[in-house]
């Protein structure tokens, strides 16, 4: 996409603006509420603003239900979006490539990390049962993949990275209430750098509230969110790691 | 109860002896309005007629050639013998183009004199060909609709019935694919609100309707054709539905045939009651355009879910039985197969009370066992909607959980945002989504269950059947227009002399012509 | 409510200012799509946004759901709020005092206007019958209240305003789409002015996407919006029939 | 089947034979296990004991006394016979408060010799006077809730669960108002991601948990009492839950029937599965735990919904019905009457896939039959929630009509954005109003159907009951370690010495001395 494309919510007819909205207001249903709901709407720039509903939810919160058109508009060819290089190869095109160009096992280390407990999404990726019938990690003959669970210290994983000479570290991060995930994501990141050794490996995140954006923005060299099938994390790293070799995976 | 589709349902136990009454009693009913149909013939089933013998376009101002012409022979008395009659004179004058035939048409006497009987015979064939020429066309034309719809198959049943209604055909086409894309069976473009009672049918594409679109013939041609190309792309054929009512009722059928069509709403008694259409105009009007579904293969859909819009559906479920019944009895007299009967009913009974799915599936396997070889249409709550669209979606969901339970042929489905405005592009996309979900969930399920004998279900199917069988007595002892006085259907009552279009009831000549019914009507 | 009261949208902690949004994107699922749906949000002011969806809805079209914080705050006690002065009766107390006060039946003419055939809302509101275990119009002593039905032009309604000398009379507006109801409600409003009546009647106007401001606006003396009780019009029409005397309705 | 509670729900035919086989084998595992807990105590078991005897608050620092306490006990070895008796030592030596208990503690040598056996006697007196006294007590405050509860009476079933977790308690508090006026029966507090794992109870009042509220006695306290007020305002009982569970099982029993909580979430095997906990530690736990609610008459709630969060639904199902089984039986040796029993089940079954309300059905029926008098907490989708709320809602949705349909006691309300984020107070509104409207709607159905002789639903219950009683041969042959060391629950496989917690377990001395478990195991 190059040629500038501006784009606008869509309900009824092209351009239309069209938006639905819902909130609740600490204040008891009434004409007062109904009023302070059209304003909120009107601080967020909607026109032609329809309560569909007004309930009360409790005493003294009210449920609204709105439609509304905005004038926001994007230029989506002009949107700088940073995308996680995808490479497609089958499972057994990609070890036999990482076989040749790679020459040796690349070791991976999957966890997911600090309080949370949330091991299914990190078993997806890792696992040799897979996911969505694709395969986890742990079945490529090219990977040494070690998963290590959930509830993984973040100074334990950094250990570890040194320890066994990881390529890559796989975190996972699901909970991510008052940001919880991000102070977690950023503290192995500083545990990698204080153990000199965060060059050496490439730092992975994962988990249904993560994009590629976000990884970046925390320090890791790749984000992955919901939904990710482990044969697309395989290639990047299989990618990446030929990328530092001064390689490229076609 | 095995359906002919191969699904099962749970089997409903029904006295036949009242099942067989109710029938009978709809069929008297039928026979009695027949009667006066046959009488009787109106502006509209004459311009449909003319439309069928080629004069599809307008004259400058948009007013359809058809209109300019009955209505200079309506002016004059000339109407009983049939519009086909004087087009064939008007050829037989040497008048071919529309504006030519207009103008000999309002020259013509009040009594024009009889013609010789050679001449008479000689016109009468000639229109005859022309309209066993123009049938033949039509019947080329259904065949090439039916032929794509064997070469692609159809979904499995229920079919997932869409709204599209931007006001804006070129907005309908691009909804009307997203609707497909994400799921839907079949497309209904509902039509502006002021349409159905409007004399005549706009002509060409449009773009700005209220509530809905002009329902045109171009506009038909635009969405087939549309639908034509993303059932080939999606490799599953897609219908297309409009309303065949209001006071153009047989005019939309020709219209909709022609553009093949797959579904026309069309109701005996919808327009009289809802659109305050008066009854004898719009039962001669519903009978032609039947006629006209039965030659093209147009499944029609009744509008008895519309009654309990009005009235009360816990108290007025039998009403819709009873129309049921009455439908039924005039569709087949029409020559419509039970499988183009596509009745229809709906999932309303106040969500505020309790029990209510006892009632509704108790209702909708009524239906389904009583008309088991019927498309039954089976409508979404729409009364007692609010704006509140988490509750909505989570209602019309029951509404789905009944459809599949209950083995509706083709599924209206409910939108969020029906308290609101027409159906935005996602309200469909969550309404179809969900929908899928329910279809698969509940797959197997109406094959489980049985319902207790002499159980809440049973009695409630029995008693809804029982209370149509009296008022249908009712009917049958005091005639259809009686009983519509009364307020029986819907809460609302009429006169058989009041309401909109009147005037354009013709009682036929003794001599009156219509080359097209004789085709219609021949077995 | 006097004191200045700032609320915002309450989702988890007070005053976090949690709203909920959804709309469609002309655009193919994907990391533009993704990022165009958060400029959208970033244009109506939210913070903090979460894409909880982004699904196909279409070729071409997508469905987003998210969830922002907005900083709209409303300080709910400044709002004027037009409201419809409420007036609490019984049937039977409220039929005595017009008796008394007004001392003559008051002629009430409704009706569901222009192209909208939907009578089911005026019928609830006129009919004897009534709406929600509410008496409807037809049932007061006090009211001459003829029901004209659906689909009635303003043209006539007007006259029948002049030829029945009517106090009230009461416009049901259903259909919404492109804004026909305002066409269709300012068209009464003309027609009785071009009859030099409209000051002679009490025009009311109401639906289920009319509001008291609405009404207002069009020009109306007051406004009922979704789940208006018959007997709240009853006592509004009353009170306003004496408010025109010079007396008023306690 | 008529349910004690006066509902309907369809009849299963089962093997009695093999139901029978099931439960007797589940007596054979509970049997081992409690063989193994009553060799041993735990930390957490000694500070719990110490908690009944009135050491409810911390020292600087945020330090529970119990903590200082026992690790001091523990430190030096001496825990095996029993914190109470060290207590006891304590207090014959003049040390009443903490910190001077606490220094004697710290002073007393590895092996301290042997007491006279009348000064022994006076010690375990004294302890008993006071643990009668104090169990008195919380007889009082139980009482005082039943009271409560009795006076106001509960609303009818299922019991509509629904989720607090804002991490600050007195946001908790307006928000669990809140559901409550919506019409919640039950609000459950979730606490802060990280607390299963700390081997203390956090002291006090707190604001700042993540995905969740910190569970502490205060707090407990403080949600109690907002509820009473509540129940009062609203004339209907609001009970409240927590969890008992993590390495401080036994204490937040304790403290949950002191401040007269009515539920808690509480499984012999959650901990080991899911947050690796040392399963000898947590069986211990969970008995000594078990013995208290038995004693405050709180309902526990099991944790087998949580299995098919892991595993698939649809292969695992039968692992659900085996834990139910033991944790039946390791109930019922706690001294768990069956109507305190709320075995946990789930509707997680892939919704991409088809005829998931049979199994659904079949399983939650399945459930209701099997344990006629447990309360049964039924749980909503959640694993394949996804971001969509509307369909998300929807998926809830057909949850409400299956736990309707299944009769179940408890249900947990899903939350449309489940896959999101801790509910908001919008969430649970929308989810109750749905909820409501199921129960209203489908209310006698469940009493109408009957599911098809050898179909789907009966079939489907045979197999997940046969492949239950398999499962639990081998458990009842190899033990539960060996068989959780395979993974057979929960698709987690844990090693009898690994996980968090077994350096708090210790081996009860002969002279193990725990004067509550002497009034908890009295008849
Ligand atoms: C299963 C589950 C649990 C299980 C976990 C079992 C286990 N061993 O994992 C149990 C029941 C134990 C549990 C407990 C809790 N949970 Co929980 N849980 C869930 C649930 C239902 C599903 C998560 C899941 O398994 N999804 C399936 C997997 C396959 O998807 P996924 O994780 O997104 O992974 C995919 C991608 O994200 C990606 N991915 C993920 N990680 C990685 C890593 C890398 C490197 C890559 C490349 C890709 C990748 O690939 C995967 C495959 O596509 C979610 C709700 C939901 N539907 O999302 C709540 C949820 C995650 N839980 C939640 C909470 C709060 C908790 C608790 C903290 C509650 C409490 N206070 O007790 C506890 C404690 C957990 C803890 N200490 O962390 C919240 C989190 C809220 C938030 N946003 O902060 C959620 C969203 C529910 C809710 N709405 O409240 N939970
Ligand atoms: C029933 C119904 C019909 C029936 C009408 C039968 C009849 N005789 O009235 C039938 C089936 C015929 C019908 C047809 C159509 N309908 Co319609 N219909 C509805 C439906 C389902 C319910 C309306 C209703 O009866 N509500 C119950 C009454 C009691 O509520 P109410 O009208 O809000 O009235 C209350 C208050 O608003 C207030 N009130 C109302 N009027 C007045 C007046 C005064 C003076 C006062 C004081 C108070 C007051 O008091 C009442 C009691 O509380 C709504 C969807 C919905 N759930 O709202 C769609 C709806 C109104 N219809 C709609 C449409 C588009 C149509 C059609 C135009 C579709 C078409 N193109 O064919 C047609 C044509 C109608 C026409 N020409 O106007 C749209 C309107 C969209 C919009 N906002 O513009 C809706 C919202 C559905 C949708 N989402 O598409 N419809
Ligand atoms: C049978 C039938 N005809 C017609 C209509 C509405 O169309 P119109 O008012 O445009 O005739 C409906 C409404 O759903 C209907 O059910
Ligand atoms: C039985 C049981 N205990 C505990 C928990 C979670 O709590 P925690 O991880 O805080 O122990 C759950 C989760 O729902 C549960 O089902």
């Amino acid at each position: 996409m190059t040629d500038p494309v501006l784009v606008r919510p869509y309900g009824d007819r092209r351009d239309d603006g069209v938006v639905q909205l819902s909130f609740v207001l600490p204040l008891p249903a009434g004409e007062r509420a109904r009023a302070a709901a059209a304003e909120v709407a009107r601080q967020l720039g909607l026109s032609g603003v329809q309560l569909a509903a007004m309930e009360p939810a409790a005493e003294g919160y009210t449920f609204f239900v709105l439609y509304g058109r905005t004038a926001a508009a994007v230029d989506a060819a002009a949107l700088e979006v940073p995308e996680v290089a995808a490479h497609r190869h089958g499972f057994d095109e990609l070890n036999e490539i990482a076989r040749r160009e790679v020459g040796r096992r690349i070791v991976v280390l999957g966890a997911c990390t600090g309080s949370d407990a949330h091991a299914v999404g990190i078993d997806a990726i890792m696992n040799m049962k897979g996911y969505a019938g694709d395969y986890g990690l742990e079945r490529y003959p090219v990977f040494e993949a070690v998963n290590l669970g959930a509830q993984v210290e973040n100074a334990a994983l950094a250990r570890a990275c040194v320890e066994r000479r990881a390529d890559a570290v796989l975190v996972s991060q699901v909970v991510t209430q008052r940001d919880v995930h991000r102070e977690n994501a950023r503290q192995l990141i500083d545990e990698l750098e204080r153990l000199g050794a965060r060059g050496r490996v490439i730092a992975v995140l994962g988990g249904p509230r993560i994009d590629h954006r976000l990884a970046l923005e925390l320090g890791y060299d790749a984000g992955f969110g919901a939904g990710t099938r482990p044969s697309e994390v395989a290639g990047w790293i299989v990618g990446e790691v030929l990328r530092r070799m001064g390689k490229s995976l076609h | 109860m095995l359906l002919p589709d191969g699904r099962t349902v749970p089997d409903l136990r029904l006295d036949p002896g009242v099942v067989g009454r109710c029938r009978e009693l709809a069929g008297r009913v039928a026979d009695q309005v027949l009667a006066s149909v046959q009488r009787r013939t109106t502006v509209s089933i004459e311009r449909a007629v003319l439309r069928l013998l080629g004069f599809h376009a307008a004259g400058p101002g948009g007013i359809p050639h058809v209109n300019l012409m009955v209505d200079q022979l309506h002016a004059r008395g000339l109407l009983g013998r049939g519009a086909a009659w004087w087009l064939g004179y008007a050829l037989r004058h040497g008048a071919h183009d529309p504006d030519r035939i207009v103008g000999l048409f309002a020259g013509l006497p009040r009594e024009p004199p009889p013609l010789p009987a050679a001449e008479e015979a000689a016109l009468r064939d000639e229109v005859r060909r022309e309209a066993r020429a123009a049938a033949g066309e039509l019947r080329r034309r259904v065949a090439e609709r039916d032929a794509l719809k064997a070469e692609l198959g159809t979904a499995p049943r229920p079919h997932k019935y869409l709204i599209v209604a931007t006001g804006n055909v070129w907005d309908d086409v691009e909804q009307a694919r997203a609707a497909a894309q994400a799921g839907a069976d079949v497309i209904a473009v509902i039509r502006s609100t002021a349409q159905s009672l409007l004399d005549y049918v706009p002509d060409g594409a449009t773009t700005e309707g209220y509530g809905g679109t002009w329902a045109t013939q171009e506009n038909f041609r635009i969405l087939r054709e549309a639908l034509d190309q993303e059932s080939r792309r999606l490799g599953r054929y897609l219908h297309l539905t409009n309303y065949s009512s209001g006071l153009c009722m047989s005019e939309i059928a020709f219209a909709a045939a022609w553009e093949r069509l797959d579904m026309l709403l069309n109701d005996a008694m919808y327009g009289i009651l809802f659109r305050d259409i008066n009854m004898r105009r719009t039962l001669c009007d519903q009978h032609f355009s039947r006629r006209i579904c039965a030659f093209a293969g147009i499944v029609i859909n009744t509008g008895e879910d519309n009654y309990i819009t009005t009235a009360d559906a816990d108290e007025a479920a039998h009403t819709v039985i009873a129309s049921h019944f009455v439908n039924e009895g005039l569709a087949r007299r029409a020559g419509l197969p039970d499988r183009l009967v596509g009745l229809g009913h709906s999932f309303e009974i106040d969500p505020a009370r309790e029990d209510t799915i006892v009632r509704e599936v108790a209702q909708a396997l009524l239906v389904r066992t009583l008309f088991p070889e019927a498309p039954i249409k089976y409508m979404p709550p729409t009364k007692h909607k609010q704006g509140d669209i988490f509750f909505s979606h989570a209602y019309d969901v029951m509404a789905d959980v009944v459809a599949r339970l209950t083995g509706q042929s083709i599924q209206l489905l409910g939108m969020m945002t029906e308290a609101m405005h027409n159906p935005l592009l996602m309200d469909r996309y969550v309404a179809l989504k969900s929908a899928d979900y329910v279809y698969r969930a509940w797959k197997g399920m109406a094959g489980e269950i049985l319902f207790r004998e002499g159980g809440a279900v049973e009695r409630r199917a029995g008693a809804v059947l029982g209370a149509a069988r009296e008022l249908l007595e009712e009917v049958a002892r005091d005639g259809l227009p009686a009983a519509i006085g009364r307020g029986r259907f819907g809460d609302v009552a009429r006169s058989e002399t009041g309401g909109k279009g009147l005037s354009g009831v013709v009682e036929r000549a003794p001599d009156y012509f219509n080359p097209f019914l004789e085709i219609l009507e021949a077995p």
